[in-house]
């Protein structure tokens, strides 16, 4: 039975989403700004995992290419953004997401 | 049971508890743990598709560079002391975030699977592969260096934003009011 | 481009572009006033009323070389908004021709008439810019032209209320423009669906003429569109119920704001429904005239009632406003020669008598501080030349015959009552509570025995008299021979009536147009 | 000469324009001269158009000057214009006669008021308007007429406007006359919407077209004017109020001329009257009756001396539609006359007496004055005897063709006009004993309780330009019934005078036989007879108490005025008082800012929802994700 | 002689340039690395004003280069650039020409207030210039990937900016607000770039378009779910509700001139992606995104004039009211009609300049320490400033949609569009909202004329003397010029837009 299973191009696509999903979650869900960019790299992950899956699926190169550049996007957005939290934490030692919220109304 | 079924259900399973470690790990640097194993379950799919170049700069770069990043800046701010998980201060961020996620994870879902057959046309922008070679990375070369090449220019563009950014947000705004008023008193 | 389009104009074989530097003389002014020097507002002042007056005397030089029954004349035609199919398209006709003579004149009078207390050189300015829009709006022949102008007089009037107004100004201002904005915003819809609609996937005009003369707008969607314009004009008119910034504007305003307010901005609404409204869409608006008559009659006995017990002299006058306009509206939508005609005739009996009564009550409590009616007593004793052009004003506006407010009045209801039997009998009633609530204000006003407070009331200074000689001389003259006048309105009015008679199923009775009777 | 017709009202517009400019320069008495001349060289050119208009025969005097257009649009045409006629020409006679004779009077009255040339300008406006009125060939110039007279009573009765009492006369007088105004226009459109024209000729020409129904709405609306300018009920209320005005308008305005108009505004329509239902006619008659039996009581019990004239002319101008309920137009014109003649007498009698008593008003301070003011007294007197209906005075014959009439309508209205009769001889010998006769009340004979001023009051005479007018009067008062005497066809100038007029206008035929007419007019007389008697015995003799007879309830008019009053200061003042404050400030104005609340409220609400939280930022996109999604994944099917 | 068999064969085709197309963006590009060198090597720095003028010369430069590029596509037709990344159309130089224009009036306000907030450094003109980089990719993207990374050279540099005001913690908070929920969202972006590539088999917009319209009812799963997942990452870029939220909390606490820069060359960038995407390779798919874009535009509207009217800080009413505007774009847009396209085109062109020049106002009334922004301190502004107010008002009034001013010309258009698109209930929602909306500006108005100083309230002279400098005076002064010409005669900018729409065109290959 358990022979009979072929892993499909849609096992990965799904496990993408689920991968997906789980980083929407730690967004939605965790105080600690760290936290929430490794979140937001597990969304892209996902996306990443989405690309590769299609090129195999499509034979095709271009797939790939995007995952190229989503990775050096990540890291610049990486960069800047531990950037602005050095900054704020050196202010607010300790502060979550939460306690930013002089904003509002 | 072929052995793609069995590295797929073992990188899954080790890719989403990962996953789940980041978002559910109170303390951050058990996250960028987690983190790091969910990005080497992905480098292995990664591999499993035919995608070897991005399995190592997978490797390099996010295990190697970013999570490094993250760790350091952990540690640089010490902000390492537990996050209390069992409280929520924002009310109703949970129910809603679980039917949100619910939702959004059956929608995308429901879009990915439905009419599995239906995909793009095959190899428009070229094959994964060229001849019998394994590796493709001479063809993720020439297409990056084609087609891609423009953007792979202007991510000079964003590297050095980064660069900028890093210099512009770390520098401590008293060094800067000092240097104004060092030059308004010369 | 407006700029090449004049250009043209200047050079082309067209004769003196008449309606285009009327629109534009007093904006040029408003330009040059706020170049001259702050230190010396008089300056300001009179370089403001001289723009006023020779825009003035354009629009007497525009009445003189008027010919009755001609149609749109001094008509300029440019392209402005090519894209959209928009073009700067002026031209009176005998309908319009007394709106803009109107406005002319009033302006140098309420320039004249009331000073104001800071800052003249802005106040002038936005003055000459409200002048311009209001030109505009009554000489345009392009349905976004004159919606542009339409909206843009809301502008100088929002910050003359607000900036040189009363106590309360803030509130008013803001309500003023808002209430107003909400209205015409409907119309924009209107306006953009009626030329999309008319064009029929053809080339897109705005231009009155032709989308009338086409009149190949469906009858339900007319309807539709009817309505959008309505609303826009209701307000501004304003119709009960949808009258209420009226009395605050106008009590808060200073008085050169009431009396434009009242005298020609208010005609923008009624005048809007005779030129849009009926000559866009005659079968909406014959299907629509019983609902607006209604109106128009709830509001001439609903502002005559709430006139009556006002405490605040202006608020009177305003809601004596929202009775007059009713009658218009009953005469426009009674679709009677008779009704149409003194309805523009009314709008401009209104504006002059109306104006008058602001500038004097603007006098009033310049000279007391207050238009509480109870604070003020008996002021006829040490102002009797004041009271007497009151009482003149006042006559007017209650619609005494020999007097210009009754030869509207009554065309209207004569002319109304042909095909609105009911609504005149309860509007003519309307005319008995006119005389009550501003007999009543006259006289715990100016009757009785003069307290401390109003003991040294000054009389009227000749300065004052001077600048309303003008309006008591149309008061006089409009009341006894508008026979010039109603000449000039009549050719224009009664193609007006064969034109919504053609697109309907409606006719005008025989004993109005004096077609079976003539023999 | 009938083109000389414009001249007429020119004259006293002329007048009146030059007072307004030059007014003030011209002073005491040069204003007074001058306005008073205007009027008399319109009077002369009255007789002038009149000798002109008998010059022609019977049938063509009937001519129309039209001087411009006033209102051309469409269908209609007004012009303004006179029609000269007998029936316009006999009022401006005496209008113009009467009118110039009270502005002699006035030169006296006014003397010394600091406004003096000011009630100069009113006057001459007011003649000239009436002018109009009478003159004009259209129902609009009448309308135009009717208007001005009205605004120049408004104007004249708060001449003194520093009293409150003056200014709310003058109010309630214009007030109550919009609203006979608002039946004028009622009936003007309709008769527009009918006949399609307002001029007179044209109308009564076609009337005779109109259905019965539309004839009466016509009438009827016609009528609502009347009685709102005459003086009618329901609409009486103002005129005893308008005696706060000076008393040369009382005598003028709301006397001799004005409050008339009603009358002739009837007569000049008769022939749609002659068309119309025949219950409308019925109304008219009831509605004089009526109006002259209720005022005649309330003038029984009335101590203020004008105020019994006012009552009194109330009631007499009811007879005048009685006659016209009765189609007996010419006995109403007949009636107009001689109780112009001597009303204005009286009411000018009575001015004279204010003037000696020093602006003493009420009858119970006065008394014995006929020695110190013969001729007041005198010429009061003959007016008095014309009012009570002694024969051979104006008054008689008037009356008795009226109740004549009335008998053969039916003989009810008869009798209500003869009781009428009997009290309008009381009331009047009443007045006359209590000014003239008896013992004097001032002075030094003043009772205890009497003011200061009452005490040291020494009546006087007036002055020549006050009594010649008197004089005139009265004798016109004796002899006013000459231009109407019932003995034979041919002294009955009056009846062959209007005849063109009334041709149309199905006026009543006396059927009666002299033995008949004798019988009533003896019956008449020996009522009046009846009437002076009682008043001799309770006011000179005392033989009763006289609080008998002044009820408070009559002294206070049925409190019809007073209920009225109740009602618009009570119940209709909170009325509009809820509408302006409560409906329109609360209740629409409170939509308008509610709305805008309501704006501000969702604002506020939805405020909220952007709280700083950045988790709940990312939620709103995850919620709206979710919903594009679903959208299009939905949309698409699965 | 293997491996030179292997280098001979790897040689690759360097695909075909051309040089003078890509002007404008490589004039930003470098002068944004050579301004960095110039700042450390010379005393450039020292010079008052120095980096400004320089950005500007850049701009102005990118911008007329732009413009003649325009013309020179007008006449010899739109191409594609490097190998199909980029197209090189009348939108994309519209849109070019936009950014040049907002990075030159941009540059003006910053010069004084980072001398006036003690803020000194090149670094804010570097980003600016490589963020307007990001912004030119974006308008001319022919290629999602490329769109993408565009988006993020934009986003990147624009989160920098917004903590660039080093004294303000709320700078610090707009950044990491904008940040975090900018990665989210480009998350979703990304995610629908992925799903519409396994889709189709390209990231090419007009490979995309090639297939779409071949054979497109086979497989509109991931197609579909990737248009929904691509409008979420825009939709989040214009600030359209409901994924508006970041943007009150980050103009508000952005410095005032960074703020303006959002608003304009930001938002337009993103609308530039956003329109040609969904205009040009999706109009098969039309009744599938015009109700969604439907749907947001009407709740963007309304969402942005309600919220606006409860605020009282002038710099953050301001940020509603450009959410309310993103939703009258958005009309343009669901009017899927070239009408439309222009229509919205025209809004940005027009909106660029009032809201530019409304940020300029701010910055100089905000004074020194950029937080003189409650409507308390607008009180009497016309005394003390009469011509900054009256300019200011302008703005205002041109935001409310009066007449005679770019704005009501703007309104006009994209009703016009929905109109001409039978889609009246957008169009009287909008128009509904709008005068909701105009009570905001007036309200601003009414305390900079209105409102004399009462009793304890902060004033404009209580908050100190408001300074005018020169450059930001120029800057103030271009848009005030703009937004009134274009009101007076609109006739050259809506031809502008109308001849700026955006094409697809084959790849030579």
């Amino acid at each position: 039975m358990i022979a009979a299973l072929v892993v499909t191009r849609s096992w990965y696509l799904v496990l993408a989403a689920v991968l997906f999903a789980i980083g929407a979650t730690g967004v939605l869900t965790r105080r600690n700004p760290l936290v929430m960019f490794m979140s937001v790299e597990l969304m892209l992950n996902a996306v990443n995992l989405t690309f590769v899956t299609f090129s195999k699926a499509l034979n095709d190169v271009g797939g790939q290419l995007s995952v190229f550049f989503v990775l050096v996007v990540a890291a610049a957005e990486v960069v800047v953004g531990l950037g602005i939290i050095v900054a704020i934490m050196r202010r607010r030692p300790g502060a979550t997401a939460d306690d930013i919220s002089e904003l509002k109304g | 049971m072929s052995v793609e079924l069995v590295v797929f259900v073992l990188t899954a399973a080790i890719i989403l508890s990962g996953a789940v470690g980041v978002i559910v790990a109170k303390n951050p640097v058990h996250s960028a743990l987690m983190l790091v194993m969910t990005l080497f379950g992905i480098a292995v799919l990664f591999i499993q598709q035919d995608a070897h170049f991005l399995a190592a700069v997978q490797v390099i770069v996010y295990a190697g560079a970013i999570v490094v990043l993250f760790l350091f800046v952990i540690m640089l701010l010490g902000v390492d002391q537990a996050e209390d998980l069992r409280t929520e201060p924002l009310g109703s961020q949970r129910p809603i975030a679980a039917v949100m996620i619910t939702g959004l994870l059956g929608l995308l879902i429901a879009a990915l699977v439905a009419h599995s057959g239906a995909i793009g046309v095959p190899s428009l922008n070229g094959a994964l592969k060229n001849g019998t070679s394994d590796s493709n990375i001479e063809v993720l070369a020439r297409a990056l260096f084609t087609d891609g090449v423009f953007a792979f220019e202007l991510t000079s563009v964003l590297l050095v934003i980064a660069v900028v950014g890093a210099v512009v947000l770390s520098r401590k705004p008293k060094r800067a009011a000092s240097k104004a008023s060092g030059k308004a008193a010369s | 481009m407006l700029s090449t389009a004049l250009l043209a104009e200047a050079h082309g074989a067209v004769a003196f572009p008449l309606l285009t530097v009327l629109v534009l003389l007093p904006l040029v002014g408003a330009i040059v006033v706020a170049f001259t020097p702050s230190r010396r507002p008089d300056n300001a002042r009179m370089v403001g009323l001289l723009f006023s007056v020779a825009t003035a005397a354009l629009t007497i030089y525009a009445l003189v070389n008027f010919k009755a029954g001609q149609g749109f004349q001094f008509e300029s035609k440019h392209s402005w908004i090519s894209r959209y199919g928009i073009s700067w398209h002026l031209g009176i006709d005998g309908i319009s021709l007394f709106m803009v003579v109107l406005t002319g004149i009033l302006f140098p009078i309420a320039m004249v008439a009331s000073k104001p207390h800071h800052d003249a050189k802005p106040y002038t300015a936005w003055l000459l810019v409200l002048q311009a829009g209001v030109l505009g709006a009554f000489c345009s022949l392009d349905l976004f032209l004159f919606f542009v102008c339409f909206e843009i007089v809301l502008v100088p009037m929002y910050f003359l209320i607000g900036g040189w107004g009363y106590a309360n100004r803030k509130y008013a201002a803001l309500k003023f423009f808002i209430y107003t904005m909400a209205g015409s915003a409907m119309m924009l819809i209107g306006v953009i669906t009626t030329a999309v609609l008319s064009a029929a996937g053809g080339k897109v005009t705005f231009d009155l003429v032709e989308i009338a003369t086409k009149g190949n707008i469906a009858t339900v969607t007319g309807r539709w569109l009817f309505l959008s314009f309505a609303l826009a004009f209701a307000v501004k008119v304003p119709l009960f119920p949808l009258h209420t910034w009226l009395p605050d504007a106008h009590t808060e305003a200073p008085t050169a704001g009431s009396v434009i307010l009242a005298g020609v901005m208010l005609k923008l609404g009624t005048y809007g429904f005779i030129r849009f409204g009926l000559y866009l869409f005659p079968r909406a608006a014959v299907y629509f005239a019983p609902a607006l008559v209604t109106l128009g009659v709830i509001g001439i006995i609903y502002g005559a009632i709430v006139a009556t017990m006002q405490k605040d002299l202006k608020r009177l006058v305003a809601y004596s406003s929202v009775a007059h306009l009713g009658f218009i509206v009953l005469g426009t939508f009674a679709l009677t020669s008779q009704g149409l005609e003194g309805s523009i005739l009314q709008m401009v009996n209104h504006g002059v008598s109306t104006g008058a009564l602001f500038i004097l009550v603007g006098m009033i409590s310049e000279r007391r501080h207050t238009r509480e009616i109870s604070q003020l007593k008996g002021l006829q004793k040490s102002a009797p030349i004041m009271a007497g052009v009151f009482t003149l004003v006042m006559l007017s506006s209650i619609g005494v015959p020999g007097l210009n407010g009754f030869v509207g009045e009554f065309l209207i209801l004569i002319g109304s009552f042909a095909t609105r039997r009911w609504y005149t009998v309860v509007a003519t009633a309307g005319v008995i509570l006119a005389a009550l609530y501003l007999l009543w204000a006259f006289q715990r006003v100016f009757h009785g025995e003069p307290d401390e407070a109003n003991k040294n009331f000054k009389e009227m200074t000749l300065a004052e008299g001077l600048s309303l000689a003008p309006l008591l001389g149309l008061i006089v003259f409009m009341g006894i021979y508008p026979k010039p006048v109603l000449d000039r309105i009549e050719p224009d009015v009664k193609q007006l009536i064969e034109h919504v008679q053609n697109n309907s199923n409606y006719h005008q009775p025989a004993t109005s147009s004096g077609e079976a009777v003539a023999p | 000469m009938l083109k000389l017709v414009w001249l007429i009202p020119a004259l006293p517009l002329f007048g009146f324009l030059m007072l307004v400019l030059f007014g003030r320069k011209m002073g005491e008495p040069r204003a007074g001269w001058f306005a008073s001349a205007m009027c008399a060289l319109s009077f002369v050119f009255g007789v002038i158009v009149f000798a002109g208009l008998l010059d022609k025969p019977a049938e063509s005097r009937h001519f129309t000057q039209t001087l411009f257009t006033w209102l051309p649009v469409g269908a209609l045409h007004v012009d303004v214009g006179f029609l000269v006629d007998p029936l316009s020409m006999t009022m401006v006679l005496f209008v113009t006669g009467i009118g110039a004779l009270i502005h002699l009077y006035s030169v006296g009255y006014m003397h010394g008021d600091p406004k003096f040339s000011k009630f100069f300008i009113y006057l001459n406006l007011f003649v000239f308007s009436m002018l109009m009125l009478v003159l004009g060939d259209s129902m609009l110039t009448t309308f135009l007429g009717w208007e001005g007279v009205g605004t120049c009573s408004y104007l004249l009765i708060s001449f003194w406007f520093t009293k409150d009492a003056n200014a709310s006369a003058g109010k309630k007088a214009f007030v109550t006359n919009r609203i006979g105004d608002f039946g004028f226009m009622l009936a003007m459109f309709l008769t527009f919407s009918t006949v399609g024209s307002l001029q007179y000729t044209e109308v009564l020409e076609k009337s005779s077209g109109l259905t019965k129904t539309t004839a009466a709405a016509i009438v009827v609306l016609f009528f609502l004017g009347a009685c709102g300018k005459s003086a009618q009920m329901p609409l009486f209320v103002w005129l005893p109020d308008a005696m706060a005005g000076p008393t040369p308008v009382s005598a003028l305005i709301h006397a001799a001329t004005m409050v008339t108009s009603g009358v002739y505004l009837m007569v000049r329509i008769s022939p749609i009257i002659n068309v119309a239902s025949p219950w409308v006619l019925t109304l008219i008659a009831i509605v004089g009756a009526f109006t002259a039996l209720f005022a005649a009581t309330i003038a029984v019990a009335q101590t203020d001396i004008k105020k019994v004239l006012a009552y009194s002319t109330v009631s007499q101008l009811g007879y005048m539609f009685l006659a016209i309920g009765c189609k007996a137009y010419v006995a109403a014109i007949f009636h107009m006359v001689t109780h112009a003649f001597f009303k204005a007498n009286m009411f000018l009698g009575s001015g004279s007496v204010i003037h000696g008593m020093h602006d003493e008003q009420d009858m119970r301070r006065m008394g014995a004055l006929k020695k110190l003011m013969p001729i007041t007294a005198i010429t009061f007197i003959l007016g008095w005897l014309a009012i009570a209906g002694v024969p051979p005075f104006a008054g008689f014959w008037s009356k008795d063709e009226i109740l004549l009439n009335a008998w053969e309508k039916s003989p009810v209205l008869w009798a209500v006009g003869l009781f009428t009769a009997l009290l309008t001889a009381f009331y009047m010998s009443r007045q006359v004993f209590m000014v003239f006769f008896g013992k004097a009340r001032w002075g030094h004979d003043a009772p205890e309780d009497a003011p200061e001023e009452i005490k040291h009051l020494h009546p006087h005479e007036s002055a020549w330009t006050m009594t010649t007018p008197l004089v005139v009067l009265a004798g016109l008062s004796l002899v006013g019934g000459l231009i109407n005497l019932p003995f034979s066809k041919d002294v009955e100038f009056l009846d062959k005078w209007l005849e063109p007029v009334l041709e149309h206008s199905g006026m009543r035929v006396v059927g009666a036989s002299s033995g008949l007419k004798v019988t009533l007019a003896v019956i008449a007389v020996i009522v009046g007879g009846v009437g002076i008697a009682i008043a001799y015995a309770v006011y000179l003799k005392g033989k009763a108490d006289p609080k008998k007879i002044e009820l408070p309830i009559l002294a206070q008019g049925w409190r019809y005025d007073a209920s009225l009053a109740a009602f618009f200061g009570g119940p209709a003042r909170k009325m509009a008082d809820f509408t302006a404050f409560v409906v329109d400030r609360k209740g629409i104005d409170g939509a308008v800012n509610g709305i805008a609340k309501l704006a501000a409220g969702g604002g506020q609400q939805l405020r909220k929802t952007q709280s700083g939280y950045v988790r709940n930022y990312a939620a709103y996109i995850a919620f709206g994700a979710v919903v594009l999604l679903g959208w299009f994944v939905i949309r698409v099917g699965l | 002689m293997n491996l030179l068999a292997a280098l001979t064969d790897v040689k690759i085709p360097a695909p075909e340039v051309q040089w003078f197309a890509l002007t404008p963006m490589f004039i930003l590009i470098v002068a944004s690395f050579v301004l960095m060198i110039l700042a450390v090597l010379t005393p450039m720095g020292q010079k008052k004003s120095a980096y400004a003028l320089y950005t500007c010369a850049a701009a102005a430069g990118s911008g007329v280069v732009s413009l003649v590029l325009w013309f020179d596509v007008k006449n010899h037709g739109p191409r594609t650039l490097i190998s199909g990344a980029l197209t090189l159309d009348g939108f994309a130089l519209f849109f070019w020409f936009l950014i040049s224009c907002a990075v030159f009036v941009s540059a003006l306000l910053i010069d004084d207030y980072l001398r006036r907030e003690d803020l000194n450094g090149c670094e804010i003109y570097v980003l600016m210039m490589s963020a307007a980089v990001g912004g030119l990719v974006l308008a001319a993207a022919n290629d999602l990937i490329v769109l993408f990374v565009g988006l993020e050279v934009l986003s990147i540099a624009l989160y920098v900016m917004a903590a660039m005001h080093a004294h303000r913690p709320t700078s610090q908070e707009a950044a990491i607000k904008y940040f975090v929920l900018g990665g989210f969202s480009s998350a979703f972006l990304l995610y629908g770039i992925a799903m519409t590539y396994g889709g189709t088999g390209s990231t090419n917009l007009v490979r995309i378009g090639t297939v779409l319209r071949d054979n497109f009812s086979k497989h509109p799963q991931f197609i579909v779910a990737g248009l929904a997942l691509m409008l979420v990452g825009f939709a989040f870029k214009i600030a359209a509700a409901p994924f508006h939220a970041w943007a009150p909390d980050v103009y508000q606490g952005s410095p005032s001139p960074v703020s303006g820069f959002m608003a304009s060359a930001a938002k337009a960038a993103a609308f530039a992606g956003l329109l040609r995407v969904y205009v040009t390779v999706f109009p098969t798919l039309s009744p599938d995104w015009r109700p969604a874009v439907w749907g947001l535009a009407v709740l963007t509207v309304v969402v942005g004039s309600f919220l606006a009217i409860v605020q009282t800080d002038v710099k953050r009413t301001l940020a509603y009211s450009s959410i309310s505007h993103a939703g009258f774009i958005l009309i343009g847009l669901q009017a899927n009609s070239a009408d439309g396209t222009s229509g919205s085109m025209f809004y940005l062109l027009a909106y660029t300049f009032m809201v530019l020049g409304s940020f300029g106002c701010i910055t100089l009334i905000g004074r020194t320490g950029d937080d003189a922004h409650s409507v308390d301190d607008y009180r009497g502004l016309s005394k003390q400033r009469p011509v900054l107010a009256f300019v200011f008002s302008v703005f205002l009034f041109a935001q409310a949609g009066v007449p005679l001013t770019s704005g009501f010309i703007a309104k006009f258009g994209v009703i016009s569009a929905a109109v001409k698109g039978h889609s009246y209930a957008v169009a009287i929602v909008a128009m509904l909202a709008a005068v909701v909306g105009a009570f905001l500006y007036l309200r601003i108005v009414v305390m900079m004329y209105v409102a004399e100083t009462e009793g304890e309230a902060r004033t404009v002279e209580t908050a100190g003397r408001i300074h005018m400098p020169y450059g930001a005076v120029v800057g103030i002064g271009i848009c005030f010029v703009f937004t009134l010409a274009v009101g007076f005669a609109p006739d050259w900018a809506l031809n502008f837009a109308r001849d700026s729409a955006p094409v697809l065109i084959a790849i030579p290959k």
